[in-house]
């Protein structure tokens, strides 16, 4: 065991599975010889050498297209795109080729590899730092999506991504690399060292996907979260004294539906928080997955918690933020409800 | 400056448009062995003057000529020959059937048959082509059987692809051949990161990419080109020139450029023209950038001078905007004619050999029809289950698929 | 009056429009000379000349940009996605460009274009000819969202959106250019000229964008669709004897969640429709909204019948497309709930 | 071809990494005035080694020599000057600004100061640049305020941009500057658009795009080309070649190409290579490019040869990639001292006006970020509300928006 940042926990990931698999190959825009701009890849070009960790012209179709022609081939990439909000260039090459490869050749021709990517705001980055795309994702068949919310699981899915023959989306809230971020901006931020979940395994080991986590049992109300808002949910939920329910969905394509579906009908509330825009964002998938499977056990309506439907802010990024307080508001309205 | 005149917008218009006479005067042709034969690890800035030629090996009378010669033996060419004239038999008959409602759609590739059946040729098995829908030459050269192709065609119960893909959208990893995509351009920069991987990995295959002249527009030739030229991929890229893009002409896509090859400059790529109704010229130039990538002295670009005979598919009548003449206007003539041409030139065929040679090719792809029609077409027999469209989504079905597939009672 | 199908009603629309507006400008791939692949800008090029109405390069993220630097200078330019599965190469310039440009520049900068694609099923079209893309810009705040279900629509919609002073997508469902068609792909299928919708005034007009249309009235369940499946939902609902109310939304972003509202509250029963893949689909967001907003009417889960989450498949088409009698079974069983 | 070697990946690496010595001997620096000077109509081909020298017209005795001079008076040279001096001064306070936590992010101009100062100059009112977050010299020389600038910087109360866009995001349209995007690349084909709009509409107006070295390597790069080639649009095409992207060099975008200039060649649109740190030649090429716009003769591909010599960002520390006596090694020096220094020549300017002009501008700016700071910075003071977040979503807002506000109690 370590003690890990996010940012280490998926060093090391990378670093276990080219060290294991020497068809894993590394690529992405600074992500070589400086070790990627987050660091997330630091070390590896100098340990596994140019032609397995490298540059990439800043081309994201062109860096998911030319890691496509390398699955052709036999390789595993492993790509980073600097920021979730550069992603749409390879969009095509994602959902066109990427995510259809193994159905249109009828398995002629897979594509295991992941396209990880930093995620979400709190950052003060603006419009172009700081979005959430996964819905974007979700909605195409044959890609997987994953969200860790901390190094244990970072490392674990990571791991369980490049293992997997199919493509994997791999979004990593960048509020989270240093450490936990609960939405209270005005507080200290603790770093992983003093969280339990920065205590990492250093051997190889992987975290399925697909399996959400229980990260606090409950008997009031179910807060489904992923990214950062598992402690934006943690937060709202010790200081509203709500028995909440929070599960962290860790994978959120192929969703984990059961366990969501078993604490829903336990609770019979279900509040749901992402920092995505609302209007067809994830939580509108939830929603309608827990409507159908939990109907006749709801009491009250399913809730939204989510940014609002307008470009990321900078000034005004608190106000976009869903943060606790919100979060707290929608917990006790549906307590009342 | 003073008092500019006000500006207006060029919109590039092909020489001529339905009623019009078609002019090709403009096109330049060199004589047939007229262009050099750079070596093969000729820098890019030594060999510039290759994009603004045109490779031509077979002259008018049929002879072969010049530096580019000389390479395929009679046998070699006879096939070559065969290839062609299979394709050709296969569109019309598959042309054909679409228009039986056999199956829903088609595109030929009349007139451009040579580009396809002699590059494959110039590759070693274990190469890897990622083709638009237009090369089906490759896999017919490639010795894939036409039975097959028919059947993914139909959507049968003997379709490789499991009814999945529109007819012609092949797949054929053993025969190194990508699945097609219908994005335009895509296949471009897979094409050079399957090149990259086999650099990475130390091996000693190459890559080829496919794109049309209309699609070098499209952002993923800019990727291509960029990668390649940045990692030094083993990679051919070859751009089907065939004058049109459904109705837009290639000067919409070329600009103000004189040649598609010459978009490879501003890379440090090598370019060569060639004369895609050649199949000794193409045969010659894939050759020559094969053995090039495989030297390890990188990409090539490779612009297929060449004319779209027929309609972009079977969806379009190219009557509405071009001149019906003008494929027969179309200078660089017929690569099957050309090619029987030579083999009679050098007296390894004859006009009998050809007619018997064609019949039996006829036969054989009628063979393959009635072959695949028993396994079904799109409107009869039996087709892929409703069952197996939710295989292969992912590797292993998950959860939410094995319920839709229940739910839609499959 | 004229009898128009889908294909005339959008010329017509066209043509009103650069001739009443200068300063519409129509271009894509094909549309200049031939007209279009499904000839939607025929004859334009004829009458207004070749800068207002031309060919484009075979690049759609070229087409978006320079529309959008057109509608900087102050032009209107409508554009052809040659069909809507070949939209992703321009994602980024629609998502992070036009849909952001007048909240990023604070109103400096505008985006007044409408970006038209075939779009959808139903015509053995393939993987690349077939799908349905809307969620994908539903969930982009900044864009509006219109599918037009009839010739009538289709011309006061696009000149709703040419007008419109911000982007709008505008999805023509290919599989109705010629005639309404309810997915009993074995039947013969009627004209335009045998539908009332089919009866287009000839003079400007707009149909108002945001504002769903009760194609059926009913008091047994509320039936959400748009585009072909409004016809579906018609046979359906006449073939099951179902009293359902069909709305018809036209506009899906901005919603008219009021119609919508009203109706479910009135049946206390909904069922969605659409083409595309379910997860993450339009019937999510239509789900999530139907839920928040009608909980206490609804007697049973909402329902929702989709294309399923594969790729779009060729000879299994008709299994793919969400016809009549998929429709029937969701129906009956709401019904019996 | 027998038993061919492995292949092997080609990864570019700059010439020199942290710990060792900068060495730009084989960056080929032609002498002052060397570079021939093409009649603005000159065709593409006609003027291809345009695109392997670089213009300079300052040579190191700050004299002004050959074709590319003599167009600047003293005053206009002057002005020039101040406005370099001024952006240095601003992007050291800004730098300092954000360092004290009164904004989030800054990124500076250090060294290329002329490139966007002197090109602002070669433009018309009414003339639209699309630029990248690295040109506010066409701000600064265009006579836009500072304070407006710094109120975005600080997402203040006063903020343009209502405190939404990211520091130095800046757009000014009554200042023919297009909002900037944070997404590479995307601003290049709108500048052609807004070009072609002003050629559709008969206007006499023209576009500028703006892109770095490392963004070429983006699909809209090839867009914008493509799209100015064909539609022969007025647009000048900037590439700003600072050496860097991030942490990663030049050479990663240009791959085997000699020079980003080359590009234009393979789409027939002239090129020009010149020296971004000399203000005389940067003018003076983008004179030639305006004109030629003007003209109607078309777009023109400008290479701006520079050296970011601060960091990327004020996120960003370059010793972890490059060498920190890489700047000083540069060879084409500072672009204030260079100005400088020719204007001390022509016996126009001295050391003493040099100091006094420079207090001055430290004063206007200093004046100016006072005024900025009294409506607030981002940590202090009144900033736009979040219920203005909520407008300019659309023109209007829908209800849905209304009531997320209302939902979100603003
Ligand atoms: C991304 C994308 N945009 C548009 C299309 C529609 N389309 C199919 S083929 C074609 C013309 C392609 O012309 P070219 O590249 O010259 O190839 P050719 O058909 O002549 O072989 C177009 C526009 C597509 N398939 N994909
Ligand atoms: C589409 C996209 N991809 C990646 C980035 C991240 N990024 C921001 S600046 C930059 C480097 C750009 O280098 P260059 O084009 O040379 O411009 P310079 O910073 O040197 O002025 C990168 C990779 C981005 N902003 N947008
Ligand atoms: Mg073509
Ligand atoms: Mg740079």
């Amino acid at each position: 065991m370590a003690r890990m940042t996010m940012i280490e926990a998926i060093r090391n990931a990378h670093d276990l599975a080219m060290g294991t698999d020497d068809r894993v190959v590394v690529f992405g825009e600074d992500v070589g010889y400086f070790g990627g701009v987050f660091r997330c890849t630091a070390g590896l070009q100098k340990k596994y050498g140019a032609s397995r960790c490298f540059d990439a012209p800043i081309n994201e179709s062109g860096i998911v297209g030319a890691a496509i022609g390398m699955t052709a081939y036999g390789l595993k990439p492993v790509v980073e795109i600097q920021f979730a909000d550069y992603v749409y260039p390879a969009y095509d090459q994602i959902v066109s080729e990427a995510a259809r490869m193994r159905h249109r050749s009828a398995g002629q021709f897979t594509c295991p590899m992941v396209i990880r990517m930093p995620t979400g705001g709190g950052i003060f980055g603006g419009q172009t730092h700081s979005q959430s795309p996964e819905a974007l994702f979700t909605h195409v068949a044959g890609l997987k999506v994953v969200v860790p919310s901390n190094p244990r699981d970072a490392k674990g899915l990571l791991l369980a991504a490049i293992e997997d023959p199919d493509p994997v989306i791999f979004l990593e809230p960048k509020r989270l690399y240093n450490g936990p971020f609960n939405g209270h901006h005005d507080q200290p931020v603790a770093p992983w060292k003093s969280h339990p979940l920065g205590e990492v395994d250093e051997d190889y080991y992987t975290v399925p996907l697909g399996k959400a986590e229980i990260r606090r049992a409950g008997s009031a109300v179910t807060v489904l979260a992923y990214g950062t808002m598992v402690y934006v949910a943690e937060a709202a939920a010790e200081e509203a004294q709500i028995d909440a329910e929070i599960i962290d969905l860790r994978t959120l394509l192929p969703l984990d539906i059961d366990t969501v579906a078993a604490s829903v009908k336990k609770t019979g509330r279900c509040v749901i928080i992402h920092e995505a825009t609302r209007t067809s964002g994830f939580g509108a998938e939830l929603s309608a997955q827990v409507q159908e499977s939990c109907f006749y056990h709801l009491e009250v309506p399913i809730t939204r918690v989510t940014g609002w439907d307008t470009p990321y802010p900078h000034a005004q990024e608190w106000a976009y933020f869903p943060g606790p307080e919100r979060l707290k508001r929608a917990l006790l309205a549906v307590m009342e409800g | 400056m003073t008092d500019p005149k006000p500006l207006s917008l060029r919109v590039p218009e092909p020489g001529c448009r339905p009623g019009g006479v078609p002019d090709f005067s403009d096109f330049v042709v060199p004589m047939a062995g007229e262009t050099r034969r750079p070596e093969i690890d000729t820098a890019p800035e030594d060999m510039r003057d290759m994009a603004f030629s045109i490779v031509r090996v077979l002259n008018r009378h049929g002879e072969a000529m010049g530096p580019w010669a000389g390479r395929l033996t009679p046998d070699e060419l006879r096939e070559g020959l065969r290839h062609m004239i299979t394709l050709r038999v296969f569109d019309e008959r598959m042309t054909n059937a679409q228009r039986q409602g056999k199956t829903s759609f088609y595109m030929q590739h009349l007139g451009e048959e040579a580009v396809s059946c002699a590059f494959r040729m110039a590759l070693e098995q274990g190469d890897m082509n990622f083709p638009t829908y237009r090369q089906a030459g490759l896999l017919i050269a490639g010795g894939y059987p036409l039975v097959d192709m028919m059947n993914q065609i139909y959507s049968n119960s003997a379709d490789p692809l499991k009814g999945r893909q529109l007819p012609i959208m092949y797949s054929a990893r053993d025969h190194g051949f990508f699945t097609i995509s219908g994005n335009l351009g895509t296949q471009y920069i897979q094409a050079v990161g399957w090149a990259m991987a086999s650099a990475i990995a130390g091996d000693t295959r190459i890559a080829a990419g496919w794109i049309g002249d209309g699609a070098t527009a499209e952002g993923d030739f800019h990727s291509a080109m960029v990668f390649a030229s940045t990692y030094n991929a083993p990679v051919i890229l070859n751009i089907v020139n065939n004058q049109w893009a459904i109705s837009t002409f290639q000067g919409m896509a070329r600009g103000a450029a004189v040649t598609f090859a010459e978009r490879g400059h501003g890379f440090g790529i090598p370019a060569i023209r060639v004369d895609g109704n050649d199949y000794l010229a193409v045969h010659a130039v894939a050759s020559w950038a094969a053995e090039r990538a495989r030297s390890g002295h990188g990409p090539t670009l490779i612009e297929h001078v060449t004319y779209r005979a027929g309609g972009h598919s079977t969806s379009d009548d190219p009557a509405a905007y071009r001149s019906k003449n003008e494929s027969a206007a179309w200078p660089l003539g017929d690569p099957i004619e050309r090619l029987k041409a030579h083999l009679i030139a050098i007296g390894e065929w004859s006009d009998e050999r050809h007619t018997q040679g064609t019949a039996e090719i006829a036969d054989r792809v009628r063979s393959a029809q009635r072959e695949a029609e028993a396994k079904g077409t799109l409107i009869d027999g039996s087709h892929p289950s409703p069952r197996s469209m939710f295989d292969d989504v992912y590797a292993e079905m998950p959860q939410h698929l094995v319920q839709q597939r229940q739910e839609g009672g499959y």
